[in-house]
């Protein structure tokens, strides 16, 4: 399974010694495990991180006098700094921590949607959006009178930019809301274009960076967009943490989201104010240990470099599609031209749960469902799909395992 | 890796009746001629079943369903239907607690003796207790029976 | 220090043990921790477990058809029956998680507030509530047209019961949110009182228990209220996870406060359907790793019994008082009959800032500040205290070297 | 524990000087005829600090404070009151950026010579880096001064 992408950078076998659980057995054969896009594996470093918080300087932030709420503050707030270089932000204030993607797109919802936005306008969001960025706006929606709009995909799983573009002749539009790759297909919108169309009719726009943080070097910057929101556990970092990028001058009109200690300047009963963001954002204690596990995730991950990363994950892909697309009776749903390391197929004759049981079984860990996906899975006509999706420690050797295993599935089952 | 690949590995849950009933259901049809119906339906994983049933004084007379699920809910689905006929709704109903608890647990040590016969008959689908995700596909047809013998239209979700 | 305060079931010195932490060195000298209000340290059971989790099972979950997830989904799962043990809740189901308590209170404030409370009710708080007990209601009351009253506390700082009842009169009180034990003043209010009189007139009545659930063995049947809310974090267990409990009949009126993945049964682009409770309320991927966490603590402080913990902080309290008392100069705030172990004071001619700095300068961590409770500090003339906080693991001795340590604090200041 | 002890522990933050400065502050009086006004606020903490300025010509002629607080921002704004007299606005806000560099980082490396003596006067303030929560004690009288120097009413929270 040695497959070095990049030999003088990429050692895939020296990766995968980080991760300590990858030498586990699963049902007697050894792991492959293909569902990083569900959520990634956990570097030692974050594991040590979190251990290390606990072992020796754990306390509350934020308003201790004391030496180990001073040090844990710090290493808190290390991360604020890591998230803002890793996203090249240009203000360590324009990192807001939440709970995960969902919670950072429902405070946008409900900050920016019902504080800023007014009646009457109307959010755009992609035929291939995951749950978490179509339920919150579809509450805005039934709360605040805003209208929804959505993009169509091409059957090659690609924004129709023609259509998109389109959607912003009345004017109406206020905020783009929009996934930046698909957890499904794996396609990566044209990120730069779909911000130039938006802005040049006055639009917003935020991305769900869920799944393309960890596969492409995001620099919001140079992406031209607003706000920018992902989730810390499918960048090998700890769950109960996510990030909301957003530019300072936009989250200082925003209205706060919850309301509670460390996000307020001063509270009386008749009117309490805010403190200055981030922290306005930041209701009661945070996500302490997570934002100091999640400080080393983004540590591991630039010593690595994403170039690096970026190149291993799209050989594997290139390989999984040739090794997949030959076998009889398997179809991948998506053809974009610009694609991350997820893959969903079905198999002729076989139910997608039935394919992941039976990959299961042989030590395989693959994702079967509508991946939270629903309206895209109808798209296509289809009520689930199999998924394979990959990580930095990913082997070309375990591409190989999939495709046999599908293989002796497909025989299994004719 | 060939055609001469012995499949022992993947035989625990996925038995030969099972897939057998799975690929060639033999009550999977709808009934024109039916007293009671019900749906159910598992939005977590997108499989539906539809059940009908026709009475023959006070006990089932027979079951047809329509289903889209996985192997295991249809194979279910089928034996369920093979199993409860010709048995009163007082016996399927625990038949019914029965198969739930061996779905989830492996076995039935509380289970009636009386139902030694049909509970044997339903054994392939034991294996699915290693699987906990899966226990509701097996479930599923079930839930749709006893909600079409309540009289209910629909299964409610568990 | 080896105190025991009750030999045969309670031995500090082995609970110390337990907690990795407690043997460090702060500025060269022993670690006295008396934090544990703000946040708890964690044992060696909860650490274990979140690395266990991580190097040996971990995926993401509630989805996922392989071994991993199947796994983990029932580790995770397994702390909701924890908590619903450890509260007496009657169903499973009625455990919501959430990021803290100051979640807990906003989704009450949100989905409660604004989803089944009518314009023109109020909500009843009372003087001495911690921030995320007040700004949420006065979010709710500023978008949603309720009022709020304010029950008063007494110059001892307990609850007014004789001015509590008295806002009831015109039955508009529509909800009770109220700390069931104050984080400053340690008291911890007559709830079944709180209770009988709320609903004699038809209100509901939620719990702020983030205190008390430390302190206190916590019965949500025999309390009889309808919502408790709390924060692992100050139980023992990791940060980034909380509880709300509530009635189910209730939880099932009121509508989902985030939309995301987890929380919905189907989803089209006009009209989503909801995931009955709890998973309506727990939208995306959840604090997988911090749920296995709380589990850990929610069985380690089971193991010990809250009897033995709660006469241990007893003693722990009295003795304190006692030592503190009797220095010249120590002002105690709050005077309660009924109280836990958690002390708020102040020192003639010294700032809390300066104690609390001079006392870390020995190795004693006290909080110092308006510990979120700015109107309470108000209604005893305070910009701030000092507060020593007890936990499982606090020692005599510890109160010893605090009281020693103040001492030698008004000596540098005279 | 006794009055024999020895409280060198207890100096590196709390130097005679501040102790001194913190208990008998000699500029904090509101000045009746001032030129300039502002206060300065830390909500985190409750730290509260009002500052009068009074020109003498082109330099700082006299500074008053009133200030509720620690002993470290009290002795803050006495050293800072003592040290800006006679002083230009332009050198008032370069020792403002040397003080405040020293505060967060003990040192100053990159400080204007020129400012050597009125440094080394507020050097004992140095130790508050090591507890990063009380750096903001320090720097608040400061920033109520530079608001206003600025004309402004009221510093801008950090
Ligand atoms: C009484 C009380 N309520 C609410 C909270 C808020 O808890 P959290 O910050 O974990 O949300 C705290 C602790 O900070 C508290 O002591
Ligand atoms: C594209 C996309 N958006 C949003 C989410 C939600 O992330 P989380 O569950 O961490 O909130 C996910 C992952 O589940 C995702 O893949």
């Amino acid at each position: 399974m040695n497959v070095m992408t990049n030999p003088t950078t990429f050692d895939v076998e020296r990766i995968r010694r980080d991760f300590p659980i990858l030498t586990q057995k699963i049902r007697g054969k050894d792991l492959v495990f293909l569902d990083s896009a569900a959520s990634a594996q956990k570097p030692r470093a974050v594991i040590d991180a979190m251990v290390h918080a606990m072992e020796t300087q754990y306390a509350n932030i934020h308003r201790g006098l004391h030496w180990m709420s001073e040090r844990t503050t710090e290493a808190y707030e290390a991360a604020r700094d890591a998230a803002a270089t890793l996203m090249n932000a240009s203000d360590r204030s324009e990192i807001i921590f939440t709970h995960n993607s969902t919670e950072a797109i429902n405070l946008m919802a409900h900050s920016y949607g019902r504080g800023v936005m007014k009646r009457g306008q109307a959010v755009v969001i992609s035929g291939m959006e995951h749950h978490s960025n179509i339920v919150p706006w579809q509450l805005l929606r039934d709360a605040h009178g805003i209208e929804l709009r959505v993009a169509p995909i091409t059957d090659a799983g690609e924004l129709d930019m023609e259509a998109y573009g389109a959607l912003f002749a009345d004017g109406k539009v206020g905020l783009v809301a929009i996934t930046h790759m698909s957890n499904v297909l794996g396609s990566v919108v044209p990120a730069e274009r779909v911000v130039k169309i938006a802005h040049a009719h006055g639009a917003k726009v935020m991305f769900d960076g869920s799944q393309a943080i960890v596969h492409r070097k995001i620099d919001v910057q140079a992406l031209g967009c607003d706000f920018y929101a992902w989730t810390g556990h499918k960048l090998y970092g700890p769950t109960g943490i996510g990030v909301l990028w957003g530019r300072r001058e936009l989250l200082e009109r925003m209205p706060p989201f919850m309301g509670g200690g460390d996000m307020i300047s001063s509270v009386t009963y008749e009117q309490s104010t805010w403190a200055a963001v981030p922290h306005k954002f930041e209701a009661g204690t945070p996500a302490i240990l997570e934002g100091i596990g999640l400080k080393a995730a983004i540590d591991y991950v630039q010593a690595i470099g994403f170039d690096a990363m970026t190149a291993h994950e799209a050989a594997l892909t290139e390989h999984a599609l040739a090794r997949l697309g030959k076998i009889d009776g398997v179809h991948i749903v998506g053809q974009a031209q610009d694609r991350g390391g997820v893959i969903s197929f079905t198999l002729d004759k076989a139910h997608s749960h039935d394919v992941a049981t039976l990959l299961d079984r042989q030590g395989i860990a693959v994702r079967a469902g509508h991946h939270c996906a629903e309206p895209l899975m109808r798209r296509f006509n289809l009520d689930s799909t199999a998924r394979a999706s990959f990580g930095i420690y990913t082997t070309h050797g375990e591409i190989d395992a999939l495709a046999d295993g599908l293989i002796r599935v497909r025989e299994f089952f004719t | 890796m060939t055609p001469s690949d012995n499949f022992d590995d993947l035989r625990d849950l996925y038995q030969e009746v099972i897939l057998d009933h799975g690929r060639r259901p033999r009550h999977a049809v709808r009934l024109e001629d039916f007293d009671t119906t019900a749906k159910g339906d598992n939005p977590m994983c997108g499989d539906r079943v539809q059940v009908w049933v026709k009475f023959d004084s006070d006990t089932i007379g027979r079951v047809g369903f329509e289903a889209r699920g996985c192997a295991i809910s249809i194979a279910s689905a089928d034996l369920m239907a093979e199993t409860v006929q010709h048995r009163t709704k007082a016996d399927t109903r625990k038949l019914f607690e029965s198969f739930r608890e061996m779905a989830r647990t492996g076995t039935c040590p509380a289970c009636d003796a009386a139902l030694d016969e049909p509970i044997e008959r339903l054994k392939p689908l034991a294996g699915v207790h290693e699987y906990p995700s899966r226990v509701k596909c097996a479930t599923l047809p079930w839930h749709a029976l006893i909600a079409a013998l309540n009289g209910a239209k629909e299964a409610s979700s568990e």
